[in-house]
Formats: C-alpha cells, structure tokens, sequence
C-alpha cells in the first residue's frame, strides 16, 4: 500500500520530449515508474527512448492505458495540459510547472473536483511510492520503502528530511510535494486523510511553512487522526511582507505567521520540532 | 505586482465602477491645469506604500494656484523611501457612508472570497469579524446576481443604496476574472450624494499572469539589489543581518535562515538558487552575496537536481575572479557530493555534512556567538 | 420509503408570493408538505399564509433548515434561482418555470451535479411522495402512497395515468416528472436508478415521448433492473420535424422516433402499452 | 428560430470565423450592382427550407448582366411554400476539400456537443459513423483548446489545415455559447487556395433565449394558422387530417392524437391549452379549431390546474358566438367536473369521461370508423 500512486500507476508524461520532460522521464523509468507514453505536439508517432510519443492525453489513455498524468509543458499551457489529462480521464495529475497564474489553478482544482481526479501541485516536486513509483523530479536514491508518510510544502527541504529519515532507517510509504503555490489540488488535510487510512503508514511528517493556514486547517484534522504526527515548520525568521521565494510563503495582514501554526499544530498533539535535522530523531521516538 | 491607484481606478471605471474624475499629472503645471477642471480636489502620491496621507503624501486643494504649491510639495518627496514622480489629481467627494469591499483568492478553500462591510475606511484587519460579510465564489460558474444581492443585504444596506452595491460586486468580480488579480479592493467605496463611488483602489496583479496582460505598465517593487537579483531569475529577499546566505530551494533557504538564528546569528538575506540552477547563475548569486559586505557567508546546498561539483565549480570561479573577502562556510551534500567536495579542497575551503555543524559554524565565524 | 421528497424534506418556495407561487404553495400545505419558508424579493421580512418569508435562500436554510427548493420565478430568472438554491445546500431543486434556455439548463445540471444536488425539471410538473410531501403543481387528489414508481416526461398525460393507477389500487411510492425541455435534471435512467433502490417500489410506470434518447438510455439500465416496468410512450402520430409543444417533443433528423423507443425498451423486457388506459391493467397485471 | 443563411454568417464573421465576401439584395438592380464588386458570384435565395439549390433558389453570375437577370428568376419564386423575398450575392470560392463542424446540445449527455467530420458537403445523417468526431465540453470550463487540436487531427487533418480548423472550431464554440444556439453549423468548412472558409452555415438560436437577443431580426416560420395560435400562446401544429384537436398539456395532446389515429381517425393539428388555461384563451383556442373546417371536434381534458367548468363555458361561448357547425365530442374529468359536465348537458353537449370510449365516438362522428 501506498497513496496516490504504486506500481498500478500508468503514467504519460505530457511535455515529455522538452528538456526537463525527457531528463525526468528517464528518471522516472530508471526508479521503475510505469512510464507508458509520452505526448509532445511536434514529435507524435515517434518513439522516445521506448516510449511511444502521442498527439494527445486522450490517445495515451485509449492506446496505452494511461491513468495518471505528470505535465512538465511551460505555466503558459499548463492549464490546458490540466484540462487535457483530467477530461481524458486521468485520475492523478501532477504539476510541476512553477509560475501557473492562480486563477488558473483554482479552474483546475475545480475542474478535477468536476470529475473526481487528484490534482499534485502545481510548483510541486512531485510525489513517491518508494519501491513501487515515482512521478517528480525529486532524486531517486535518497528514499526507501517504509512506515514514514511525508507531506511537505517545499522540494529540497524536503529532500533533506527524507533522507534523514532514510539514514535513520525510516523509510516512506509515500513522500509526496503539496506544491509552493497559494492555491494546490492536494493541501496538507487531503493528504493526510489518506495517510491515515493507508495501512502501511505508521506515523506522518508535515512539513510546513509561513504562508496561508493549510497546517492550520491540517491540525483541526490532526485531533482527530490516530497516528502520530512529526511536524517541522520553516521560515520563523522570515519578515512580514516579503515572499520567500515562494509565491504562497509570504506572512500577509499578520495571517500565515508560524505561531499560529505552531500553537495550532502542538494543540492537536502534533510534535513539532524546531529544526529540521530533529524530525527523524522525533519521529524514531515516536515509532518506538 | 501592486497597480498605482490611478491606474487601479482606470480598471474599475473600464468595467463601469463609478469613480470620481481624476488626471495623472507630473508637475505642479500640470496639477494646476487639471484643477481647472476638476475643483476643489485632492493631489495625491502615487506610490505603492500605505499611510500615504499621515506621511504627507495626500493634500487639498481649492483653486489651481494652491494645486500647484502643494504639488510641488509632494511632486519629489520621499516617501518611506520611495521618490514621488506623479500625483494624481482627484475630485474632492462628499462622503455620507464608507463601505469596503474586496476579492482575493482563498487558499484554504481554493476559490475566489468576497469579503464586504459596511464598516469601510479603515484596514479590514480592524474590522470587527462580524461586521465582515465572507463569501465565495465557484470560480467556473462565475458570480451569479443573487450572490451579490446577498451580500448587499448581509452589508445591512438597503434600497438603492444596496442594488448599487450588488451591481458593483458583479463588476468587481469581473475586475478580479479578466485581470487576473491576486487582490482588487476598494476601500472605501463611498455613498455621496445617493450614488456608490469608489473612493479609493487596490489592484494587485498576479505575476505569474502577467504574460496575459502585456498592456500594463511593468510597476517594479523592491530595493534595487532586490530587482537586481530579480533580474537574474532567482528569488531573493533583502534582510537586515550580516551572514550572507544561498541555498538551494525556497523551504531549504527559509530553513536555513532559521537555523542561523537558532544559532544566534542575523541572516542578511533570502537566497533560493534553485532547485536545479548551473555553474553561471550560481557564480552570479555569489557575486551579489560578496557584494553585500556582510560578516560571513552561508552556503547551505542539498544536492538532488543541484549537482554539487556545480556550486563548488562557481564558487571557486567567484573566488578567483572577485574575491571572497569574508569567512565563507559552505554545507554541501547529495549529488556529485565526492567532486563537489574535492573542487573545494583543492582551493582550501571545507565542506560540511551536517547543516546544523555549518550553521553553528557560520555563526561563529561572523562573530556572533551567543 | 420513496425517492428524493419524503415526510423529512423541508421546502422553500422560491417566488412564493407571485400568483403561481402563492396558489400552489397553498395547496402543498394542504397536502401535508412541509413547507418551511419562501423567498421574495420584495416581501422578505413577512409572514405569507403564516411561513416567513426570507430575501435569500440562503436565510431559509440557515433560519429554517430548508433543505429543497421549488422554483416559480419566471424563466429568465430561473438560473441565478437555481444556482441560489444550490449554493444555499439545498439538495432537490425543483424548477417549474418552462422556457428556459437550453444553456441556462445545461449550466444548472453542471452546478447541481459539481455540488452534489438533484435537479428535477426544468418545464416540470414536480414530484410527489403519496402521502408524505408534494413539491409541484399537480393536482393533490389523483394520488395515494402504494407500490408504483411513476415517472414522466409531461404533466397531463401522468396525471391520468396516476388517477388510472389510484383507480385501479395501485398507489404510487414517487410520482416524478422528469420535464419537457431538452436537458433535464432528472432523466429516466436516473430516476430508474432510485426506484430500484427504494425497498416501497415493487414495479414501474415510464411515461416517455417523442424526441431525444432518454428512452433507448432507460432501456440499457432497465436490463439491469429486477422489477417491472411498464411503459406508455405519446406521440406516434406526430410527424418528424414539428415540435409537439414540449421543446424536447421533436423528432430531429431522423432521431427520437417512437419506434426506436419501443424496440429498445421491449429489448429490455418492459411491457409497452399502445393507449394511456392500457397502463394500471397491465401494471396490475405485473404485480399479479 | 433559424437564421437566415446571410445573418448565421454575419454572425460567424463577427466571431472571427473566416466567410467568403457577400451582400444581401433585395432586387436584380441590387443584385447586379454587387456583382460589379463580387464577381463570380452565386445568387442564393433566403428562406429557410433545406434542398435550396435543387429547387432552383441558388444560381451562378459571371457578371453584372447575368446577376441582374438569375436574381429576376428567384426573386418572387416560391420555394417549398415560402416566398423569396431576398438573396444573398456571394463570391464563388474554388474549394479543395470540404469538411463539416457543428455544435448542439447533447441532451442526454446534457452538455454541448462537438461534430466534425472530414467527409463534408452532405448532411451529416449520410456520414458514415467512423468518419465523425464527437467531442462534449463541460460547459461551465469552456472549451479549451487540446479540444480543438484533438478534434482536428481525429479529423485527420494535419499541418496548417489542422491549425485552421482548430482556432475555427474554438470560435465556433463561442458562437454557440455567445449567441444562444440550440444549433450552428458549418457545412461544408472548405478549404479554399489553402485557406478554411465556412461556405455555408446554419444557427439556429434558442426560442426560450431570445430575451436577451433583442438585437436578432424575428424570423418566423410556420403556417399562418399556426402564426396566429402561437399570438394567443398555445402551442399550435397543424397536421393533414379531417378531426380538430383540443387537449391540455403536450403530452396529453399528443396521446390524444395517438388514440384518434388508433381508432382510424385522422387528427387536423396538436393543440395543448395549456395545464391551466382559462376561459378566454381556450374559448379562441377552439374558435380556431371551428374555423379549420374539421369533420369533427375533439376535445380532451383531463383536469388538474384547469377547470373542467373554465373550459365547459368556454365551449358554450364559441358555440353561442361563433356556433360550432361540426360534430363535437367532449372528455372531460378532474377539477369541477360534475360543475363542467353540468354547464355542457345544459347545452344539449354530452361529455365523457373515457378517454377510449371519447376518442372512437369523434372518429365514429367523423365518419372515418375503420
């Protein structure tokens, strides 16, 4: 078990054949991704790297069998990739692309709503079932099958957690990138719902940041879930007013601040620990 | 990219919100002129920071003549450290009752939020919560005219008065859809004489839709080493410390700001690098980060897409070209970690493992030990 | 037991202080249903005929835990009452104004299905749970609760069809009209769908007519169905290309033909009855 | 309501959609004037039957002469019962391939539909099935354009001619939502010296949406008689038998047509009074049923909203004004029956309560019993 994703998961990368596209997908099939084909407006009815390339979502799915969708096509046509791959039925589709205009994603979250798919992202490094599948752009090596559900808003960061976990011999049912933009199909409340009935996850890291109130909508959540719940939260020394980096992490009109995320977190029994290299120690303390 | 209120006002009264009459001008000439027309009136700076009128930046004026001294006035000031070179000239309104109202994007709900009060003309965070009406809008289907209506009647308007309002949401609504704004607020929106104006305009436009509205004027906010950097392609914050630092990723960088101050040190800046950035980007982040002066410099990388030969490559090419005249620490791990490290060896400079090690390490460096 | 309106519905009569409003909310009292509030535009704040009478839905639902809206309010209306009723959490919305626009409809089913409400109608006579609640314009002595699921495209005709019924013993669990326009909330194959669930309905009374598909759809779910459904379809003797006042009563370009209604749905194991009068005998006849 | 072909284009261009040149005349001077700017051009006639070109309503000009002198022979001619009163001067195109597209309501998906085909220039009906795409839109997100790029490559376009096809098929799309239509379509889209051209077109707009296209000349079709019933309200289609029909409701009206055919009758229209008509429109509904010259009146009621009193006396009132010089027969049960049956026996009018039995009475009456 796993959520979201696993080895049943027949992903068609859209934009496969551009630079980012075509490096990740060979990513994604060296980890042991069921890439089954790729759609690229110039170069249909070829092959890249024994992938079938396709005109379209629509024929990846009648063709191939496609059942999640992973787009790398610039923010511009990132909403039409969107609408492509949910109207062709794709029940999974993960946004990479940073710079998507909000209004945008919040057409494609409702969109996916319309007809019943998960959207990751977008800004997202993506998602993975450690052992069974990845579709992201985060590095294969530093992840290991196991009982740790890993939800963080940031890549790298959370690159940095897993492989602590790893190291400590705590390995991932399923990692996955809620995305750095204000508005994202998956916030962290949806993915833990999913942690929480997935049997394999014993225990939940959320790692958050300034910005909006997704962990505090989490925590309300949280009280009510029986795992136990490691949470490290970036950016206290951030100021108000300035985006960091992120277009969601920014501390506006006094909301998004980490304390009332930290306070909302500790009151739902979350750990939450002050830096990140004391998340693996707290959830291996948890875990007995 | 926050609108200047002139040009605000020029969206809203494109899509039939009343607005009182008003010319942009740029010298006190020209104010003079336009109080030819438009008498008695404000001369207001148009600059992008709030608490214009407390810091002298909004005056009054009774005839063309005092429209020209007080323009000269505020024509040229600096205002929280911005210089001031346009005003806009607007007719002085009567005003009976102030209203606010406001479209943003929920994050949490992930749909468009009306926010509205009757109680308008301070900052809605002073607003009393009950005094707020909250409602969204299923962005596909569009704002329909009973969500309007409703709205007005929760404000406890009546009579003309609210069906003025109502038509203004639906405009306003519109505003938000065909500009692609992150926030479109008037506050306040003002009964005078029986008719709903809007007094005052914010407009912020979504960056990353830009591409969509080529016909705005580029309006640029932020210190000038900040559009610097910006121009660049990476993402980077002025702050008021001394440690320098670059990391490669927006939580990785904001984590690393914290963990300095864990340690007790003042981070100078926010630095993302990127996620996958090459040798030449990462060469000139440095060089904007030796510029600083700061105390010490923090280089904080996990390398997944980021190949770490990359980053010791370009700081070794900043070495010897500029010069890193302060303490440098760099953490580096992950991809092509062995080269990465190795690179900076041979140029004498140590890596760290541990980001907690470097960090309090950093800290010690700028002298800063707590 | 019934489908969609039992004794637990409560309304909200939507334009109940107009002529059509006001008379039929009247007579849904008397049949017992609960009418728990209406809304006004001009009214709001009064008593009408002892229910308050709110400005929004919305007041309704919250002050009065309306759960159902029927709507009288003329037809270029309809949609923004549509989409209030749905937006306020109402669960049935019932619309009885005909000439709406085909593309203010289509955009009411989207909402409805998008908020997970049921629509029924538009261009209805509504729908009656014998017994239990009545929310329409149908006459309210024709009816008496029994085993017969009846759904209908028009209004007339099903009610002389229900009397025949009611005449012959044989009440109804639901009586539902399903509308005469084009696109309609509720089809056959929906309502279908619920009288198979619902433990009251032993057999079933379609009703269709000329134009569209919704028969020939029925049919493929009918297959499928273990009780019997007898049906009457009108219009044998309309010639194709004249619209038979209904606007979704016209045979297009060769489609939606009586014939290929009857075939499909005698295919399907349904007793297809050539006259009005032939129904209750062989509904009687099902149920032994 | 269908559109003339000259407004359905008109309607097209103002969307973007590529027409070929045209001008609509309403004398063979007009005519040959416009042919001194277009030239060749065909002369076809305005009326809204199918088969135009067969019938003679469409003809060719090479010149000013020749327009003046086929414009003479389709003016005034009648086509299929409707009189030409205009024509529509358009430049002939050389056309390469001719292709189909279309959007409708698809009523049991419930959603606009997308046909195209590249097998076009014959009615969609004679397409094999393999050869049309069929594509919904949800319509509250729109189309977007992977629709129309998927659309026109299953159409098995390619390169240019795709591209074409694609952006028409967007607009085409807005068509359809912008202007109400139950119904537009291109047939046949040809492609023309390497452009895509729309060479004929058909919009049919929404009845029920024509409030809000006020703008649209009223184009109206039927008999005259059914002209003059749809003024009173009723819904109105006159047919080819001997028996006048009266019922109250549409499906009521149709199942009362269906019982006078199965008895051996012939029934002369469909009328539905309506669910609650009152006295004076059923009283001019059956004045119009009189004046057909029927060979029997049959009126059918089952009463719900209407009151079998309203329509009792309206019976009597077209009887003591107008008279009824033909067999009547009367069903009528439900609301104030006992009252209507009454108001009628008065009359010396005898009312039934079976449908059946009413029905093979007024076939008996008409004398047509098989």
């Amino acid at each position: 078990m796993a959520i979201i994703i696993d080895q049943d998961t027949r992903v068609v990368v859209q934009g496969m054949t551009g630079n980012q596209g075509s490096f990740h997908t060979g990513q994604m099939v060296k980890y042991g991704t069921n890439v089954v084909a790729g759609t690229s407006p110039t170069k249909a009815g070829q092959d890249h790297e024994g992938i079938p390339v396709f005109a379209s979502v629509r024929e990846a799915v009648l063709e191939r069998g496609a059942n999640a969708s992973i787009v790398f096509v610039p923010a511009a046509f990132a909403k039409d990739a969107a609408f492509e791959a949910i109207d062709a039925g794709c029940k999974v589709v993960v946004m990479i692309p940073e710079h998507i205009p909000v209004q945008d994603s919040i057409l494609i979250v409702e969109y996916a709503r319309f007809r019943g798919a998960k959207v990751v992202g977008p800004n997202t490094y993506g998602l993975i079932s450690p052992g069974k599948a990845k579709m992201g752009i985060m590095p294969n090596h530093i992840y290991a099958p196991g009982p740790v559900g890993l939800v963080a808003r940031s890549g790298t960061l959370s690159y940095e957690i897993a492989a602590a976990l790893t190291d400590a011999g705590l390995g991932q049912s399923t990692a996955i990138g809620m995305g750095g933009d204000p508005v994202v199909g998956q916030v962290f409340n949806d993915v833990l719902h999913q942690f929480e009935k997935d049997p394999e996850t014993k225990a939940c890291v959320l790692v958050g940041e300034i910005g909006g109130s997704a962990e505090e909508e989490a925590a309300e959540f949280i009280k009510t879930m029986s795992k136990p719940v490691v949470a490290y939260l970036a950016g206290r020394a951030a100021p108000p007013g300035k985006r960091m980096g992120h277009a969601g992490a920014i501390i506006e009109r006094g909301r998004g601040t980490l304390e009332s995320k930290r306070k909302a977190l500790e009151a739902a029994g979350v750990t939450v620990v002050e830096m990140p290299w004391e998340v693996a120690p707290a959830v291996k303390k948890l875990l007995g | 990219m926050k609108l200047y209120e002139y040009l605000a006002k020029g969206r809203l009264k494109a899509h039939g919100i009343p607005v009182p009459p008003g010319v942009l001008c740029r010298t006190p000439d020209e104010v003079a002129k336009a109080l030819e027309e438009i008498c008695p009136a404000a001369v207001k700076a148009q600059v992008l920071v709030g608490g214009r009128g407390r810091a002298g930046g909004i005056k009054f004026a009774q005839d063309p003549e005092e429209g020209r001294k007080v323009a000269s006035e505020i024509l040229g000031m600096n205002l929280k450290g911005y210089t001031v070179e346009q005003v806009y000239v607007e007719g002085k309104i009567d005003v009976e009752r102030e209203f606010y109202v406001s479209v943003t994007v929920d994050r949490n709900a992930r749909k468009p939020l009306v926010m509205a009060s009757s109680h308008g003309g301070v900052e809605i965070e002073d607003v009393e919560d009950k005094y707020i009406v909250r409602r969204h809008v299923d962005e596909a289907f569009g704002m329909q005219g009973y969500l309007a209506r409703d709205i007005a009647a929760e404000m406890g308007l009546e009579g003309d008065v609210a069906k003025q309002v109502a038509v203004i949401l639906q405009k306003l609504y519109e505003v938000f859809r065909t500009e692609d704004a992150e926030l479109v607020e008037i506050n306040p929106l003002v009964v005078s004489g029986g008719k709903v104006i809007a007094a005052d305009a914010r407009l912020n436009i979504d960056d990353a839709a830009l591409f969509r509205h080529k016909d705005l004027p580029s309006v640029a906010e932020g210190t000038e080493l900040e559009l610097k950097v910006k121009e660049i392609g990476l993402a980077f914050v002025q702050l008021d410390g001394d440690i320098a630092v670059m990391a490669n990723g927006a939580g990785m960088a904001m984590a690393t700001l914290d963990a300095l101050q864990h340690f007790g040190g003042k981070p100078a800046n926010f630095l993302d690098a990127g996620g996958g950035a090459s040798v030449e980007p990462t060469a000139q982040a440095m060089g904007v980060l030796v510029s600083m002066q700061p105390k010490a410099i923090f280089v904080n990388i996990f390398g997944g897409i980021t190949r770490c030969d990359d980053v010791a490559n370009a700081i070794v090419q900043v070495k010897n070209t500029q010069g890193i005249p302060v303490p440098l620490v760099v953490r580096l791990v992950g991809t092509n970690e062995q080269q990465g490290v190795e690179i900076l060896r041979r140029e004498g400079i140590e890596a760290f493992r541990e980001m907690s090690e470097a960090a309090r390490k950093a800290v010690e460096l700028a002298g800063e030990v707590r």
